[in-house]
C-alpha cells in the first residue's frame, strides 16, 4: 500500500510540486495584489500610498500579514461555531483548488483535465457557500444581509458569465484549458477580437461575481458595515481576504486563457516577431535596474539595503527568462518559463483593469444591478451565443469568410443591445412609472 | 489494497457519513453541509468513474445550483421555532424498521446476484474524451429527452415563481 | 478497479438512509434533502452502470435525473416558502389540509 | 374594344345604378350634394350609354339572332320535380339578363327618359332635404326596373317587379312627415300587393305547368300546346291581375291618382313613363300565353278601354294640375292594353314609347309650373303664365298636342296606330265598340289637355299677389330637360311612321321576332300592307284628327273665350259633375266594401285572439303547468331529494372508519408505499428466500 503511494507520488511528481507551489505562491501574489492596488489607488487620487514598509512599501503586504495573524480572534457569542469556521475555508478553499486546471505554461499546470473550464467553474461556483454559511453563521442581520446579497448577486451574474464563457468554447471547440490556449494559436486570432460582446460579458460579470465595485454591494460600507464579513476578524478574516483576491486572480486567468491568448505571447507563430521572447527578459532588465538606480536614495540603511536585494532578485528573475529565451525552441522550460511570465503579464493587466473600473465608477443601487443583470446581461449573453453559433455555422456550412460572418453577427447582437437598453431606460424612465423595486 | 481501492473506500465513505449526518442533524444547515459533503464525495466516486463530465456537472448543478437554493430558503424560512420542536415523527420506529428490511432484501438480491457483475469487462479506452463523448450521444440518440427535460426545467422555473411569489 | 457490486452496495446503503430520512424526519427541508439522497444513490447506479456497459448512456440518464432533481427541488422549496407564509411551520405532519 | 363588347356586358347596366344605390344609402348622408348628383346622375348616363351601345350592336346583328342573353349564376337551383303534366323538370332559375328587340326597347326608354329626369330632379329636388335619399331611391328604382325588362325569366322578372314596387312606395311617401304622403304610399304599396298575388300565382300556376320560368323556353312550350286554352286563360288572367295592380287599371287603378304625392320627378319616371308600363311589358312578354287564351285577351281589350274612357272621364274635371296627368296616365295605359287585348302588341309597346316621351315631359313641365308658382298646385290658381315662363310653357304645348295626337308629333302614330288595330282587327261589333270607345277618349284626352294648358297659360291671371311676385322660369337644368322631351315627343313617332304614310313601319319590323306566331311573315305582313293601303285607314286617321282637334277647340271655347261656362255648366248638371270629380265615389265604394270589411275582420280577430286564444289557450296552458309544479315540487322534496339525502346519509355512515386512514399527513403516505414496495420485493424474493432458509436448517 505503501509503495502504491509513493508510486502513485512519484508518477504525479511535478504535479504535486505545481500544486504546493501555487498554494505558497498564491498568498504572496495576493498581497503583492493588495500592494498594488492600493498604489493604483494612491496614484489615481494622485497620492503616493504606502511608501513606509519597506522601500516603496514593498514589503507592505507582509508587514499586514503579520498585523492579522497576531490580531485576537473574537467569534460571536450565539454564533454558530461549527459553521463560522468552515465558511472562510469553504471559500478559499473553492478558489485555491480551482488553480489546478489553469495553465500558467505549456507544462506549468497541475492538471490539464478533459473537463477543465467546467471544472473551474464548478469549484468557483462553490465559493458561494463560503459567503452564505459565514453570513449566516455569524448571527448578525448585516451579515445575514450581505451574504444574502451576494449570494443573489453571484448567482445572478453567473448565468451571464457562463454564456459568455460558453460564447468562447463554441470558438475553441474544447473544455481543456490547454486546448483552448492552442486553438487561439492555430486560427491565429485571440478570441476577445471573435467574440468581443461576449468579452465585455465576461467582465462585468467576472467583476461582479468577485464582489467588487461598482458592484461591492455585499461589502458596501456605507450600507451594510463590511456585509458577511462583519463579524469575522483576525486570520478569518485573512482568509476571507486571501479567499476574495484568489477568486479575483482566477476569473481574471480564466480570462486571459479564454480571450486573451492565454499563456503565448502576442502572435506566437509570426517567426520575424520572434525577438518579443527576448522582451520578458529586457524588460526585468530595466527593472532591476531602477531598483539599483533607487537604492542609494532611499531615505534609511535598511531600505538602501532591501532595495539593493529586491533588486537583486528581479536581476535573477531576468537572467532566468533570458536563459530561457536563449533556449532552443524544442526545450519545454523554455516554453513554460516565458509562458509563465506573459500569462502573469496579462492577468495583471486584466486586474489593473478592474481597479480603474474600480476608482473610476460609482456603486450601484442593488435593484438597478440585479436589473442589470437580469434585463440587460442575461438576454445580450445568450443572444450572443445565438449569434457567434451562427456564425460559426455559416462559416463551416455555408463556407462564408470567417470574419464576415462573426462580424455580421456580432453586428447584429450589439443591435439587440442597444435594443434592450433602450426598453430599460423606457421602463425605468421616471416618465413611464419609475423604477419598479 | 490499490490506490483505486482507497479512493473508492475514502470517497464512499464519507458519502454515507455524509448522508447519516444529513438526517440526523437537527439543524437544517448542518443537514445542508453534510448533504453536501454527501455530493461532493459522490462526485468524487464519478471521477474515479472517469465520469468527468458529470463530476462538474453534479458539483455545478447539485451543490452550486440546488443547495444554495435550500439554504436560502433555510434561511428565509425562521428555523429557531422549527429547532425546538420534536424533530422525529411518531412513526419513526416502525418506519426505520420498514427501511432497513427492504435494505435488506434489496441487499439480498444484489448479494445473490452478486456473481453477475464482479469486474466490469475490460474495455479499450474511447479515444474522444468523455464530454465529447456524452455531446454526441446526448445530441444524437436523446434529443428528444433532452428537450423535454428542458422544457420540464422551464415549466418548474415558472411554476416556483409563481408559488413563490407574494399575492399582492 | 472495483467490482460493479460495491458501487450498487453503496448507492443502497445511501437510498435506505435517504428512505429512513424521508419516513422519520418532520421539517420538510430535510425530508427535500433526503429525496435528492435517493435521487444520488440512483446516480450512482446510473453511472456504475455505464462504465460496466461501457457505454455512456448511463451518465446521460444521471444528468436527467439531476435535472428532475433540480426542477423537483425548485418546485418543492417553493411550495414550502409559500406554505410557511400561510401556516408558520414546515412541519409535514402539520400540513394536513387535506385530511378528510 | 372586343366586338359586341356592349352585348357581353349587359349585365352591367343594372349595376351602375344598384352600385350608386348602395352608396348613397349608406355613406350618402356624408356626401355634398354636388357628388351625389354627379354619381347618382353619372351612373344613370353610363348605363344610357351601354344601353345605347347594346342597342346598337343588336340592331347590327342579322334579323333572325337578335337575341342575347348573359346567365351570371344559378339563382334558385330548386332540382327535380314533377310538373302538372307528369313530366319531371329539372327547375332552375337563373340570374340571367336577356336583350332581345323588345328589353332592347325597354331598356332604351327606361335608360334614356331616365337619365333625363335625374338631370331634371338635380334643379328641382336641389333645395330638398333627404336629396341623397331620394337620389338612392330614385336608383335602386332604376337598378329595379332594369331587372324587370332585363330579366330572362319569370322569377327575376318579379324580383324587379317587387324592387319598383317597393322604391314607389319609398318614393310616393318621400315627404313622410306629411300624413297624405305616407298614406298615399302605403295605399299604393297595398293595392299593388293584391296585383303582385295574382301575378305571383301565375307564375306558380306556369311553373307546375310547364317546370320552367325562361321565356326563351317558355314560348316553344307554350306554341306546342303545353297546356289547355282554360289553363292558359287561367295564367293569363293571374297574370293581368298583376298588371292591373302594377300599371293602374279597373279595379286596381285607385291608387295611382295619390301617387301624385311624391316628389314630381318621381310622378314622371315611376308613375309616367316607366314603372306603370311594367304592366304592357310583362303582357307583350308573355304574348304567347295570351295568344293561347282569346277570352283573356278580351278580358284585357274591354279593361283597357273601359279605364280608358272611365279615367279620361274624371281627368275632364280635376282641378290639381298633377292629378289631371295622372288620370291621363290611367287612361293612355288603358289604351296600350287596349292594344294588347286586340292582338298589336308591337303598338301597345310603340304608344308605351311615345307616351313615356311625352307624359314624362307634361309631368315635368308641370313640375317645372309648380315650381314656378313656388307649391302651388290647383289650376284655378293659375293662368296667364305663358309670358312668364315661356319655354315651360312652350314645351308643354307640344306635349299636350302629341298626346292630343295632331300628326305628325308622336302621339298620333301611337294612338292611331292602335285605333286602326283595333278596327281592323276582323272580327264582329265588339272590336267596333271598342274602337268608338278608343275614339271618344281620344276626343275627351284632347279635350282635357287643352284644358289643362289653356287654365295653365292662358286666359287671364289667378295668381295669388304673395306668389304673383316670385314667378320665376326654372334653372337651366330642368329647362334643358323639357327641350329634349319635346324634341323627343315630336319626333318619338317617326320610326313608327305606318306604310299607309308611305313609311315603312320600321319599329314594327324590328319588333316583330318577339310576337309569337309571326316571327317570319311580318316582313310580309308588311309587304302586303305596302301592297294595297285600306281607304278605311286614312278616313280613320282623319277622323281621330278631328275628334283631337274639336276636344282642343272645345277646350278653347270654354277655358279662354267663356271662361265662366264651366262653372255654371257645373253648376246645371251638379250629379254629373259631382260624379266625376268624386271619380264615381271609387275610393268611398272601396272603403265600404274592402277596406272596413278588412277592418272588421282585423278587430274580430283581435278580439278572438284576446278571448280564445290568450285566455284559453296562454293562460289556461299557464294554470296547468302551475298545478303540475306543484306535484312536482311534492315529488321533488320528498321522494328525489330523499333519496339523495338517504345515500348522503348512507355514504357518510359508510365512509367514518375508511376515512380515519386518510390522516393528510404525507409521512404515513410514505411509509405506506415503502410497505407496498416491500411486499412486492419479498414476493418477487420468496423462493430464493425459501432455499436460504433449507440452507440455514440444514
Amino acid at each position: 500500500m505503501i509503495q502504491d503511494l509513493i508510486q502513485f507520488m512519484l508518477r504525479h511528481l511535478w504535479p504535486l510540486v505545481f500544486g504546493v507551489v501555487i498554494v505558497a505562491v498564491l498568498p504572496l501574489l495576493a498581497g503583492y495584489v493588495v500592494l498594488m492596488e492600493r498604489k493604483v489607488m494612491a496614484d489615481m487620487q494622485a497620492r503616493l500610498g504606502p511608501m513606509r514598509v519597506g522601500p516603496h512599501g514593498l514589503l507592505q503586504p507582509i508587514a499586514d500579514a503579520v498585523k492579522l495573524l497576531m490580531k485576537e480572534d473574537i467569534t460571536p457569542d450565539k454564533a454558530d461555531r461549527w459553521i463560522f469556521w468552515l465558511a472562510p475555508l469553504i471559500s478559499v478553499t473553492a478558489a485555491m483548488a480551482a488553480y489546478a486546471a489553469v495553465p500558467f505554461g505549456p507544462v506549468f499546470q497541475v492538471a490539464d483535465l478533459n473537463v477543465g473550464l467546467l471544472f473551474i467553474t464548478a469549484v468557483m461556483s462553490m465559493g458561494i457557500f463560503g459567503i452564505i454559511l459565514g453570513g449566516w453563521s455569524s448571527n448578525s442581520h448585516y451579515s445575514l444581509l450581505g451574504a444574502l446579497r451576494s449570494s443573489a448577486q453571484v448567482i445572478s451574474y453567473e448565468t451571464a458569465v457562463g454564456f459568455a464563457i460558453v460564447s468562447g468554447l463554441l470558438l475553441a471547440g474544447t473544455l481543456s484549458m490547454q486546448k483552448i490556449v492552442q486553438a487561439q494559436a492555430e486560427q491565429q486570432v485571440w478570441f476577445i477580437f471573435l467574440a468581443p460582446v461576449g468579452f465585455f460579458l465576461y467582465l462585468v460579470g467576472s467583476i461582479a461575481e468577485t464582489n467588487r465595485a461598482p458592484f461591492d454591494l455585499p461589502e458596501a460600507e456605507s450600507e451594510l458595515v463590511a456585509g458577511y464579513m462583519t463579524e469575522y476578524s483576525g486570520f478569518r478574516w485573512a482568509i476571507y481576504f486571501l479567499g476574495e483576491y484568489a477568486a479575483m486572480i482566477m476569473v481574471s486567468s480564466i480570462a486571459v486563457t479564454l480571450f486573451l491568448g492565454g499563456w503565448m505571447r502576442p502572435f506566437p507563430n509570426v517567426s520575424w516577431l520572434g525577438f518579443l521572447d527576448f522582451l520578458p527578459a529586457v524588460v526585468t532588465l530595466g527593472v532591476a535596474g531602477y531598483c539599483f538606480w533607487r537604492a542609494p536614495r532611499q531615505p534609511v540603511q535598511i531600505q538602501k539595503v532591501v532595495m539593493a536585494l529586491f533588486g537583486a532578485g528581479v536581476l535573477l528573475v531576468a537572467g532566468v527568462l533570458g536563459w530561457a529565451a536563449s533556449l532552443p525552441e524544442t526545450m519545454t522550460e523554455r516554453g513554460g518559463i516565458l509562458g509563465a511570465f506573459w500569462f502573469l503579464l496579462k492577468v495583471f493587466s486584466y486586474i489593473y483593469g478592474f481597479m480603474w473600473v474600480r476608482f473610476t465608477f460609482p456603486r450601484f443601487r442593488f435593484d438597478q444591478l440585479m436589473r442589470l443583470g437580469w434585463h440587460i446581461l442575461i438576454p445580450l449573453s445568450i443572444v450572443n451565443v445565438v449569434g457567434i453559433g451562427t456564425a460559426l455555422v455559416l462559416a463551416k456550412q455555408m463556407h462564408w469568410p470567417r470574419w464576415s460572418a462573426i462580424s455580421l453577427t456580432t453586428a447584429v447582437t450589439l443591435l439587440i443591445a442597444a435594443w434592450l437598453v433602450h426598453l430599460e431606460l423606457e421602463r425605468t424612465s421616471p416618465a413611464s412609472g419609475g423604477a419598479e423595486a | 489494497m490499490s490506490l483505486d481501492q482507497i479512493f473508492f473506500y475514502f470517497f464512499g465513505g464519507i458519502a454515507i457519513l455524509g448522508a447519516v449526518l444529513t438526517v440526523t442533524r437537527r439543524n437544517p444547515v448542518h443537514s445542508a453541509v453534510f448533504l453536501i459533503t454527501a455530493l461532493l464525495a459522490t462526485a468524487g466516486i464519478f471521477l474515479l468513474q472517469r465520469a468527468e463530465f458529470l463530476f462538474a456537472a453534479q458539483i455545478i448543478l447539485y451543490v452550486g445550483g440546488i443547495m444554495v437554493l435550500f439554504i436560502f430558503v433555510i434561511m428565509l424560512v425562521d428555523i429557531d421555532v422549527a429547532l425546538r420542536r420534536v424533530q422525529f415523527t411518531r412513526q419513526r420506529w416502525v418506519a426505520l424498521l420498514l427501511a432497513l428490511v427492504l435494505g435488506a432484501q434489496v441487499a439480498l438480491a444484489l448479494w445473490m446476484g452478486r456473481a453477475g457483475f464482479r469486474l466490469p469487462p475490460a474495455r479499450p479506452a474511447s479515444t474522444e474524451g468523455n464530454t465529447e463523448l456524452i455531446g454526441r450521444v446526448l445530441f444524437q440518440s436523446y434529443m428528444l429527452p433532452f428537450e423535454i427535460a428542458s422544457i420540464l426545467l422551464l415549466v418548474a422555473l415558472v411554476g416556483a415563481v409563481m408559488m413563490a411569489k407574494r399575492k399582492t | 478497479m472495483i467490482p460493479t457490486s460495491h458501487y450498487l452496495f453503496l448507492s443502497l446503503m445511501m437510498l435506505t438512509v435517504g428512505i429512513i430520512g424521508v419516513l422519520t424526519r418532520r421539517n420538510v427541508i430535510i425530508i427535500l434533502m433526503s429525496i435528492e439522497l435517493i435521487l444520488n444513490a440512483v446516480n450512482i447506479n446510473l453511472v456504475a452502470f455505464s462504465r460496466h456497459f461501457g457505454t455512456v448512456d448511463g451518465q446521460i440518464f444521471a444528468l436527467f435525473v439531476i435535472t428532475a432533481a433540480a426542477a423537483e427541488a425548485a418546485v418543492g422549496l417553493g411550495i414550502i416558502i409559500a406554505f410557511f407564509r400561510n401556516r408558520e411551520t414546515v412541519l409535514a405532519d402539520e400540513m394536513d389540509l387535506l385530511k378528510w | 374594344m372586343p366586338t359586341e363588347y356592349f352585348l357581353q356586358h349587359i349585365w352591367l347596366i343594372p349595376l351602375f345604378p344598384l352600385a350608386t344605390a348602395f352608396l348613397m344609402l349608406l355613406i350618402g348622408r356624408q356626401l355634398p350634394n354636388k357628388a351625389v348628383s354627379v354619381l347618382c346622375v353619372g351612373s344613370v348616363g353610363v348605363s344610357f350609354v351601354y344601353s345605347a351601345g347594346a342597342f346598337l350592336q343588336l340592331i347590327a346583328r342579322p334579323v333572325e339572332q337578335r337575341v342575347a342573353e348573359v346567365v351570371l349564376f344559378d339563382w334558385v337551383p330548386a332540382g327535380p320535380f314533377q310538373t302538372a303534366g307528369g313530366v319531371v323538370k329539372d327547375f332552375v332559375a337563373e340570374w340571367g339578363l336577356l336583350l332581345d328587340p323588345l328589353s332592347a326597347v325597354m331598356i332604351l326608354v327606361v335608360t334614356g327618359v331616365g337619365f333625363l329626369i335625374h338631370f331634371y330632379s338635380i334643379g328641382y329636388m336641389g333645395h330638398e332635404g333627404g336629396y341623397y335619399r331620394f337620389f338612392g331611391y330614385m336608383n335602386l328604382f332604376m337598378f329595379s326596373m332594369l331587372t324587370l325588362v332585363m330579366a330572362n325569366n319569370l322569377l327575376l322578372m318579379f324580383v324587379g317587379w317587387e324592387g319598383v314596387g317597393l322604391c314607389s312606395y319609398l318614393l310616393i311617401g318621400f315627404y313622410f312627415l306629411r300624413k297624405s304622403a305616407a298614406d298615399a304610399g302605403k295605399k299604393a304599396f297595398i293595392v299593388n300587393r293584391i296585383g303582385d298575388a295574382g301575378f305571383l300565382l301565375g307564375i306558380f300556376l306556369i311553373i307546375s305547368l310547364f317546370g320552367t320560368v325562361k321565356f326563351t323556353e317558355l314560348s316553344p312550350l307554350i306554341a306546342a300546346g303545353g297546356a289547355t286554352t282554360s289553363q292558359m286563360t287561367a295564367i293569363a288572367l293571374l297574370l293581368f291581375v298583376g298588371a292591373t295592380g302594377k300599371s293602374a287599371q279597373i279595379p286596381l287603378y285607385v291608387w295611382l291618382p295619390d301617387a301624385m304625392e311624391g316628389p314630381t320627378p318621381v310622378s314622371a319616371l315611376i308613375h309616367a313613363a316607366t314603372m306603370v308600363t311594367a304592366g304592357v311589358y310583362m303582357v307583350v312578354r308573355n304574348n304567347a300565353i295570351y295568344q293561347q287564351a282569346p277570352m283573356a285577351m278580351e278580358t284585357v281589350a274591354i279593361i283597357g278601354a273601359l279605364t280608358a274612357i272611365f279615367a279620361a272621364s274624371m281627368g275632364l274635371v280635376q282641378n290639381d294640375i298633377k292629378r289631371v296627368l295622372a288620370y291621363s296616365t290611367i287612361s293612355q295605359l288603358g289604351y296600350m292594353f287596349l292594344a294588347c287585348g286586340v292582338g298589336a302588341y308591337i303598338a301597345g309597346i310603340f304608344h308605351l314609347m311615345t307616351h313615356a316621351f311625352f307624359k314624362a315631359l307634361l309631368f315635368l313641365g308641370s313640375g317645372s309650373v309648380i315650381h314656378a308658382m313656388s307649391g302651388e298646385q290647383d289650376m284655378r290658381k293659375m293662368g296667364a303664365l305663358w309670358t312668364k315662363i315661356p319655354t315651360t310653357a312652350k314645351t308643354m304645348f307640344v306635349g299636350a298636342l302629341a298626346i292630343a295626337g295632331i300628326p305628325p308629333l308622336a302621339g298620333f302614330f301611337s294612338k292611331d296606330e292602335i285605333l286602326w288595330k283595333t278596327f281592323s282587327r276582323e272580327g264582329e261589333l265588339f272590336f267596333k265598340l271598342l274602337w268608338v270607345t278608343g275614339a271618344i277618349t281620344a276626343a275627351m284626352t284632347a279635350f282635357y289637355m287643352f284644358r289643362l294648358v289653356n287654365m295653365t297659360f292662358f286666359g287671364k291671371s289667378r295668381v295669388d299677389h304673395e306668389v304673383e311676385h316670385h314667378i320665376h322660369e326654372s334653372p337651366r337644368t330642368m329647362t334643358y330637360v323639357l327641350v329634349a322631351l319635346a324634341a323627343l315627343s315630336v319626333i318619338g313617332g317617326w320610326v313608327g311612321i305606318p306604310a299607309a304614310l308611305g313609311g315603312g313601319n320600321q319599329f314594327e319590323h324590328f319588333l316583330a321576332p318577339v310576337i309569337a306566331g309571326q316571327g317570319g311573315e311580318a316582313h310580309a305582313a308588311a309587304g302586303v300592307a305596302e301592297a294595297h293601303h285600306d281607304p278605311m285607314e286614312y278616313l280613320l286617321m282623319v277622323v281621330s284628327v278631328a275628334l283631337a282637334l274639336g276636344g282642343i277647340w272645345l277646350a278653347r271655347f270654354l277655358y279662354v273665350q267663356r271662361a265662366e261656362l264651366p262653372e255654371r255648366m257645373a253648376a246645371s248638371w251638379k250629379g254629373l259633375y259631382q260624379l266625376l270629380y268624386r271619380k264615381y265615389y271609387m275610393d268611398e265604394i272601396y272603403d265600404a266594401v274592402f277596406v272596413n270589411r278588412t277592418k272588421d275582420l282585423g278587430t274580430t280577430l283581435s278580439a278572438f285572439d284576446a278571448t280564445v286564444i290568450d285566455g284559453i289557450g296562454v293562460d289556461g296552458a299557464a294554470w296547468f303547468t302551475r298545478f303540475t309544479s306543484k306535484i312536482s315540487i311534492w315529488w321533488d322534496t320528498w321522494i328525489v331529494d330523499g333519496l339523495v339525502n338517504l345515500t348522503a346519509i348512507v355514504v357518510r355512515m359508510m365512509s367514518y372508519p375508511t376515512r380515519l386512514v386518510q390522516t393528510g399527513v404525507v409521512g404515513n403516505y410514505a411509509l405506506l408505499i415503502v410497505l407496498g414496495l416491500l411486499f412486492l420485493l419479498g414476493y418477487s424474493l420468496r423462493n430464493p428466500v425459501q432455499n436460504l432458509l433449507q440452507n440455514v436448517l440444514r
